[in-house]
C-alpha cells in the first residue's frame, strides 16, 4: 500500500477568481495583512504494492494531463510513502 | 521595476530602430503605413497597438469589402434604432422597448482550453450587450464539433459546455437555445458561438463615444493581468534587453461573478445618468477600448497607463496596451459626476480608476510615468486600418461537389427498411435529444424564459404587464453552404426566419457570425463573398435588416477549411407571449396539417449524411417568397390561436419534426402518407419552406383558409391519437410504427454513450 | 394588511427577483434586502434566494454567511422568524448551522436544470402549510452542488422529528441522501429547500405553478397569526 | 513576508464523487492498483509580516469556519514558513 498526493495549482500569471473571493472574505473577517491567497487542489492516491520509478512516471504522465491541465496549471507530487 | 519604455522621442531620435512587426502580425506594407501616418517609426506601445488594432479579427481587414453589402441592400424599416458598426445593433420591438442582441466567436480558444475559451466566449458578448446601456436577458449557443465519437471531441466537448454553463450559469442568465452540430469538417477547428440579447428602453441606448473636452476616462472591472498577450511579450523582449519576457498565457480565465456585479454596476451608473460613453474592452483590451472612443467623440484624449491597476505588476507598458484581461469596461464621466459613479462601483465592490481625459487635440496620448509612449490619430488606430480585397475565385472542385448528385444514393425499399433507417437517424449524433447537453444550462433564471430548448426558438418575456417579447433562432447548415454558399447562406437565413416564425414571433432583425477558413485562400474568399451576397439578399429580400454580426477566418487545419458556416440570428417579435406556440403535440383528436411543398430534395440531407457519409449536388431550392407567406400564416395563426402546436421541418426532413412533436409531452399521432407521394421523400426529403401545425378539429376549415389566403399550400396529413406510437402509413404497403418509448430510448442514448 | 417578505440579495444573487416576483404573485409585499445591511427593516419573513453567491466560489453559500445581514438574520431565525432558503440559500443556511448538514458537488459532478418531482413531507412548516402531507408537485431544479449530506444520526433524527419537508421522486438529480430536497430546523420556522418554487408559480414560464403554494403558505400563515 | 498553506479535504466518511471520477478515469488510463482517490482543496496565503502565535490561532479560527465547513470537512495548516 503505497500513498501518492499530487498538489495541482493555476500557474502564477493566470488570474484565480477562487483566490481572490477568499482573500476579499478573509479581509473582510479580520486578517490583516494577507497580500495574495491561491487557492489549489489536491489528491490523495491509494495505491496496492509499491510505487517503483516506472509507477511513478505513469503518475507524472497522468498529473501532467488528466489531474491538471498544463495550459493553465502546474503540478508537484508532494508525497509518495510507502 | 521601471524600465526605460520606447517613448516618442525615442522614436524621433532612434529612427533606425529595428521593430518586430513581422512577429506581431503586421505586413511590411501594414508596417510602413504606419510611419506614413506617424511621419516616423512607431514606438514599440504604439507598434502593439496597431498590430493588434490592425489584426483581421480587430479590424475586418479582408470582409470590410463585403460586409459594406448588409448596408448597401439594407431594407427600408424604421425598426433599426442603431445598425451595424456599434457594440451591437439595437431594434425597436415596440411599447417604447428596445433589444438588442449579437453573436461573435470564440473558436480558438475553446479548442485550446474548451471551459475557459468558452466561458470568456460568453462573457465577452454580454459585455457588448451592456456596452449598449442593456440589461442582459438570455444567452445562446451555436456550436460546431468533429465527428462525436472522436476523441478529441470528447475532451472538447465536455469542456466548452460545461464553460457555458458555468459562467452563463453564474451571471444569471437563461439560456434559451444554440444549435449543437457534428461533422468531421470541424475536427481541428470546432466552432464556439455564443449569442446575447439585452432589453433597454428607448431612452437608454448609449454608445462608445468620447464626448466632452475634460471629461474623465475611467477603467472599471477587473484589474489587468497578463492575458492573452503572446504577441506584446515577443515585442517587449525585442525592445529591451534584460533577459527577455516573462511568461505569458495566452489563455483567458473568466470571473464571472466579477461579471455579474459588472453588469449591475454599469445599469446602475447608467440609469443614474452618470455616464457620456461607455465601451467593453474584448479583443485589444485598452489598445481598442482608448482609440474607439476618442474616435467616435472629440478626437482626442490623454491616458495615463500607470494609473491602470495591474494584477501582475510586472507588465510592460505594451502588455498592459494588448492585454485581453476580462470583464473589463471603460466609461467616460464628466468631473461632477465622477465621485458618484466611483460611489457606485465601491458599492458593488468594482475596482474603478481614472486613467485619462478627453481632449480635442485630435491625438490620443498615453503617458507611462511621465513619457509619452503613444502619440497618434485614434481613428488611424481604430478605423482607418488597412482594407484588402482579396482574390477569389470558384473553386476548381466545386463543379465536381454540384455534380456528384445523390440520385444513385439506395433508398430504403421496405417498410422494414424505412422503419429502421428512421430509428437510426433518430439517434445519429445531429438528431439526437440534446439535453445532456442543455440541462447543463439554466433555463430559467430571471423568470421570464416562455420557450427554450428543445423548441424552435428562445421566447423571452419583456414586458410582464403587457406580455410583449421577443423570440431568437440561430441556424445554419454547413453541408448546404459548402454545396452552394450563396444559397447555403440564404437557407440559414430561412431557417431562423422560419423557426422565429414557428413561434408566432414576427421576424425583425438578423445577426451572423460568419465562420470561414483563411481568407488568404482564393476558394475560400469565393465562399465567404457568395455568403456574405447571399445573405444581404436575402434579407433584403426578407425585408429584415442585419443589425451586426462577427466575423472568423482560419478555421482551417492546413490546407483543409471547414464547411463556410454562417450562423445566422433571426430576432422577432410577439405581442403578447401567451399566445406562442409550442412544438408538441397537445390536445388529443387534434388535426395535423403540413404547409408548404415537399420536393424530392436529399443533397447535403441528414440522411444523405448519416445513411451513405454523402455530400454532393445542390442544396434545396430556397424560396424565400414562400418563406415570407409560410411565417405570415404562422403568425397570424398564433396570434388568432388557430393553432395548438407548430414546428418547423429542416434536418432530418419531416419525420423527425413528427417525432420531435411526439416525444415533447410523450403524445403520439397517426400520419397518413398523401397519395401520389413516395413514403422516403415525404419523410426524410429536406424540402424548405415547411412546417407542421396542429389545430383542433373545428378550426381546420380555419387554418386552411388562411393558408390559401397566402398561397401557401396546405394537407392534412394525420390526427393527434395521444397513444403511445408514431404510425405512419401507407409506407410501402404497410403502416410503419415507432413506440414513443423506443423512439425515446434511441434518441436520449447518443449523448450520454459519447460523453458520459 | 399586506404581509412583508424580505429577499435578500448577496453579490451574486440571481434569483431574487424570481423571488420577490413570487411573494408578489402570492400577494404579499417584497421588501429588497441588502447583504452590507445589518437590519431586517422589520420584515414579516425573509427568503434567502438562489444563485452564485460570492461566485460559490469557495464552497456555496460559505462567504454569504459572513454578511452583515446575516448577524440579524441569524438572530431573528432562532427567535422564531419564518426563513426559507432556496438552493443557495439553503446553502446559506447550513453554512450558517441554521440548518444541519452540508451541500456537496452533484454525483453527476454536472450541474443539473430539470423540471423535478417532488414529494411533500411536511406541512408543519410555515411554508408548506397550504400543502398536503404526500402531495406531488413538479418544480425546476437548478444546482452543481445539491447533494444534501449529514450524518446518520442526523439524518435518522430529521426524520424521526418530520423534518424532512420535500423530497425527491422518480430520479435523485444530485445524489442527496434519503432523496432529501429540503428540510427544516426542529421549530420548523427554518426552511432549505434545493429545487426552486419560485420558477413554478406562472404557467407561462414555469413547468407547472405547483411552487406558488410556498410562497401563500407564508402569507396565509402570517395574516392568521 | 510570510506563507501559509492550509490543506481542506472531505471528512473520510463523507462520500467523494469527484475522487470517485479521478479513480475511474485513472484506472481506465492504465494507471493499476489504485484502491481510493480523495480530492481537496488548498490554499496558499501570502502574508505581511510575522505569523506569531495570535496569527495563528485567528489563521485556526477561519480555517475551521470559512476555509472548511466543519460538518464536511477536515483541515490542517501545512506549512508556515517566514
Ligand atoms: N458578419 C457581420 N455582419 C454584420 N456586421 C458585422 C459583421 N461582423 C462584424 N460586424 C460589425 O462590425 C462591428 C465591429 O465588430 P466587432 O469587432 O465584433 O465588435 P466589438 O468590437 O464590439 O466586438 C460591429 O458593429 C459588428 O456588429
Ligand atoms: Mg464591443
Amino acid at each position: 500500500m503505497a500513498r501518492v498526493v499530487i498538489d495541482v495549482m493555476l500557474k502564477p500569471e493566470i488570474l484565480d477568481p477562487q483566490g481572490k473571493a477568499v482573500e476579499g472574505a478573509l479581509g473582510r473577517l479580520g486578517l490583516a495583512g494577507v497580500t495574495s491567497v491561491r487557492q489549489g487542489k489536491s489528491f490523495a492516491l491509494e495505491i496496492d504494492g509499491e510505487v517503483d520509478d516506472a509507477r511513478l512516471a505513469q503518475i507524472h504522465d497522468l498529473a501532467g494531463s488528466l489531474l491538471s491541465n498544463p495550459v493553465i496549471e502546474d503540478y508537484v507530487i508532494r508525497e509518495v510513502t510507502a | 521595476m521601471t524600465r526605460h519604455p520606447d517613448t516618442v522621442a525615442d522614436a524621433i531620435a532612434h529612427p533606425e530602430r529595428e521593430q518586430p512587426y513581422d512577429q506581431l502580425g503586421l505586413k511590411p506594407n501594414e508596417y510602413d503605413d504606419i510611419r506614413t501616418i506617424l511621419g516616423r517609426r512607431p514606438t514599440s506601445a504604439e507598434l502593439a497597438m496597431y498590430s493588434v488594432m490592425w489584426s483581421e479579427h480587430c479590424s475586418y481587414k479582408s470582409s470590410k469589402v463585403h460586409l459594406s453589402q448588409f448596408g448597401d441592400k439594407k431594407p427600408e424599416t424604421d425598426k433599426l434604432l442603431v445598425g451595424i458598426g456599434e457594440n451591437a445593433g439595437v431594434v425597436d420591438v415596440g411599447q417604447g422597448w428596445a433589444v438588442t442582441f449579437k453573436v461573435e466567436s470564440h473558436n480558438h480558444p475553446s479548442y485550446v482550453e474548451p471551459y475557459q475559451g468558452a466561458a470568456t466566449g460568453i462573457g465577452g458578448i454580454v459585455r457588448d450587450i451592456i456596452s449598449m446601456g442593456a440589461r442582459p436577458v438570455a444567452v445562446m449557443d451555436p456550436l460546431r464539433f468533429g465527428a462525436a465519437d472522436h476523441p478529441d471531441t470528447r475532451r472538447v466537448l465536455p469542456g466548452v459546455v460545461a464553460g457555458i454553463g458555468g459562467y452563463g450559469n453564474c451571471l444569471g442568465l437563461p439560456n434559451i437555445g444554440g444549435e449543437i452540430v457534428f461533422d468531421p469538417c470541424y475536427q481541428g477547428n470546432p466552432l464556439v458561438n455564443a449569442l446575447a440579447v439585452g432589453i433597454l428602453r428607448h431612452g437608454d441606448i448609449h454608445l462608445a463615444s468620447a464626448k466632452g473636452v475634460g471629461n474623465l476616462v475611467v477603467l472599471y472591472g477587473a484589474k489587468t493581468g497578463g492575458d492573452g498577450i503572446g504577441g506584446a511579450s515577443i515585442l517587449a523582449s525585442e525592445t529591451f534587453d534584460d533577459g527577455g519576457p516573462t511568461k505569458r498565457p495566452a489563455v483567458q480565465v473568466g470571473d464571472p461573478f466579477v461579471e455579474k456585479l459588472l453588469i449591475e454596476c454599469t445599469l446602475e451608473v447608467l440609469h443614474a445618468g452618470l455616464v457620456e460613453g461607455i465601451q467593453d474592452l474584448g479583443a485589444a483590451g485598452i489598445s481598442c477600448a482608448t482609440s474607439e472612443l476618442a474616435s467616435n467623440g472629440e478626437g482626442g484624449m490623454h491616458v495615463r497607463l500607470d494609473a491602470v491597476p495591474l494584477r501582475d505588476a510586472t507588465l510592460t507598458p505594451e502588455e498592459i496596451l494588448m492585454s485581453e484581461s476580462q470583464e473589463r469596461m471603460a466609461a467616460v464621466v464628466t468631473p461632477e459626476k465622477i465621485d458618484a459613479f466611483l460611489a457606485i462601483c465601491a458599492k458593488w465592490d468594482v475596482t474603478a480608476d481614472v486613467i485619462g481625459e478627453v481632449t480635442d487635440t485630435g491625438r490620443l496620448i498615453i503617458e507611462w510615468h511621465g513619457d509619452v509612449i503613444v502619440d497618434v490619430p485614434p481613428r488611424t488606430v481604430a478605423h482607418d486600418g488597412p482594407v484588402y480585397n482579396r482574390p477569389y475565385a470558384r473553386p476548381s472542385w466545386q463543379d465536381a461537389l454540384q455534380a456528384d448528385v445523390p440520385d444513385a444514393l439506395a433508398r430504403p425499399t421496405t417498410a422494414v427498411e424505412l422503419h429502421d433507417t428512421v430509428l437510426r437517424m433518430v439517434g445519429s449524433p445531429n438528431l439526437a435529444s440534446k439535453t445532456w447537453v442543455t440541462q447543463q444550462y439554466d433555463r430559467y433564471v430571471l423568470g421570464n424564459t416562455v420557450l427554450a430548448q428543445p423548441e424552435d426558438a428562445g421566447v423571452i418575456r419583456v414586458d410582464e404587464t403587457s406580455g410583449l417579447g421577443v423570440a431568437l433562432s440561430t441556424d445554419c447548415n454547413g453541408r448546404f453552404a459548402k454545396l452552394d454558399p450563396y444559397n447555403g447562406a440564404k437557407l440559414a437565413l430561412a431557417e431562423a426566419y422560419r423557426n422565429v416564425a414557428a413561434t408566432g414571433a414576427e421576424p425583425l432583425a438578423v445577426t451572423n457570425c460568419l465562420n470561414f477558413g483563411s481568407p488568404e485562400d482564393p476558394d475560400v474568399m469565393w465562399q465567404f463573398e457568395r455568403a456574405v451576397t447571399g445573405l444581404a439578399d436575402g434579407c433584403l429580400e426578407l425585408g429584415i435588416p442585419v443589425t451586426g454580426g462577427n466575423v472568423s477566418f482560419y478555421n482551417q487545419t492546413g490546407d483543409v477549411a471547414i464547411h463556410p458556416t454562417p450562423v445566422v440570428g433571426v430576432l422577432g417579435v410577439i405581442d403578447d407571449v401567451a399566445l406562442r406556440t409550442p412544438i408538441a403535440f397537445g390536445e388529443v383528436g387534434d388535426v395535423v396539417l403540413l404547409l408548404g411543398t415537399t420536393r424530392d430534395e436529399v443533397a447535403g440531407s441528414e440522411w444523405a449524411h448519416v445513411v451513405h457519409s454523402h455530400l454532393g449536388g445542390l442544396p434545396p431550392v430556397v424560396d424565400l417568397e414562400a418563406e415570407r407567406q409560410l411565417a405570415q400564416v404562422l403568425v397570424a395563426a398564433s396570434r388568432g390561436s388557430l393553432v395548438t402546436a407548430a414546428h418547423d421541418v429542416s434536418d432530418g426532413g419531416l419525420v423527425q419534426v413528427l417525432v420531435e412533436m411526439a416525444l415533447r409531452h410523450h403524445v403520439g399521432a397517426d400520419i397518413t402518407v398523401p397519395e401520389g407521394v413516395d413514403a422516403f421523400v415525404f419523410l426524410l426529403a429536406e424540402a424548405t419552406a415547411r412546417a407542421v401545425v396542429t389545430c383542433a378539429v373545428d378550426r381546420v376549415d380555419e387554418v386552411v383558409a388562411l393558408a390559401g389566403a397566402h398561397g401557401v399550400p396546405v394537407e392534412r396529413i394525420g390526427e393527434v391519437t395521444g397513444t403511445d406510437e408514431l404510425r405512419v402509413g401507407p409506407t410501402y404497403g404497410e403502416t410503419l410504427a415507432w413506440g414513443l418509448h423506443d423512439l425515446r430510448t434511441v434518441a436520449d442514448a447518443t449523448f450520454p454513450a459519447l460523453f458520459g | 394588511m399586506t404581509m412583508r417578505i424580505g429577499v435578500v440579495t448577496f453579490p451574486g444573487s440571481l434569483d431574487d427577483r424570481d423571488a420577490a416576483r413570487a411573494v408578489r404573485i402570492a400577494g404579499g409585499e417584497a421588501v429588497a434586502l441588502w447583504h452590507g445591511d445589518a437590519d431586517l427593516h422589520g420584515v414579516d419573513a425573509v427568503v434567502l434566494p438562489g444563485g452564485f453567491s460570492y461566485g460559490d466560489y469557495l464552497r456555496c453559500g460559505a462567504i454569504a454567511r459572513f454578511a452583515p445581514v446575516m448577524g440579524p438574520l441569524v438572530d431573528a431565525a432562532n427567535g422564531g422568524l419564518p426563513v426559507l432558503g432556496i438552493c443557495n440559500g439553503f446553502q446559506v443556511l447550513c453554512e450558517s448551522h441554521l440548518l444541519p448538514g452540508a451541500l456537496v458537488r452533484n454525483d453527476s459532478l454536472h450541474f443539473v436544470c430539470r423540471d423535478q418531482r417532488l414529494r411533500i413531507e411536511s406541512t408543519t412548516t410555515p411554508w408548506t402549510s397550504e400543502y398536503t402531507v404526500g402531495q406531488e408537485i413538479v418544480v425546476p431544479l437548478k444546482n452543481g452542488e445539491g447533494g444534501y449530506v449529514a450524518s446518520e444520526a442526523v439524518l435518522d433524527e430529521l426524520e424521526g422529528e418530520g423534518r424532512v419537508v420535500a423530497r425527491y421522486l422518480e430520479l435523485n438529480p444530485n445524489g442527496s441522501r434519503r432523496d432529501i430536497a429540503g428540510i427544516s430546523n426542529a421549530r420548523g420556522n427554518v426552511v432549505g429547500l434545493m429545487p426552486h418554487p419560485e420558477h413554478a408559480v406562472e404557467a407561462l414560464t414555469g413547468p407547472t405553478t405547483d411552487g406558488l403554494g410556498f410562497f401563500t403558505s407564508i402569507l396565509k400563515g402570517l395574516v392568521e397569526a
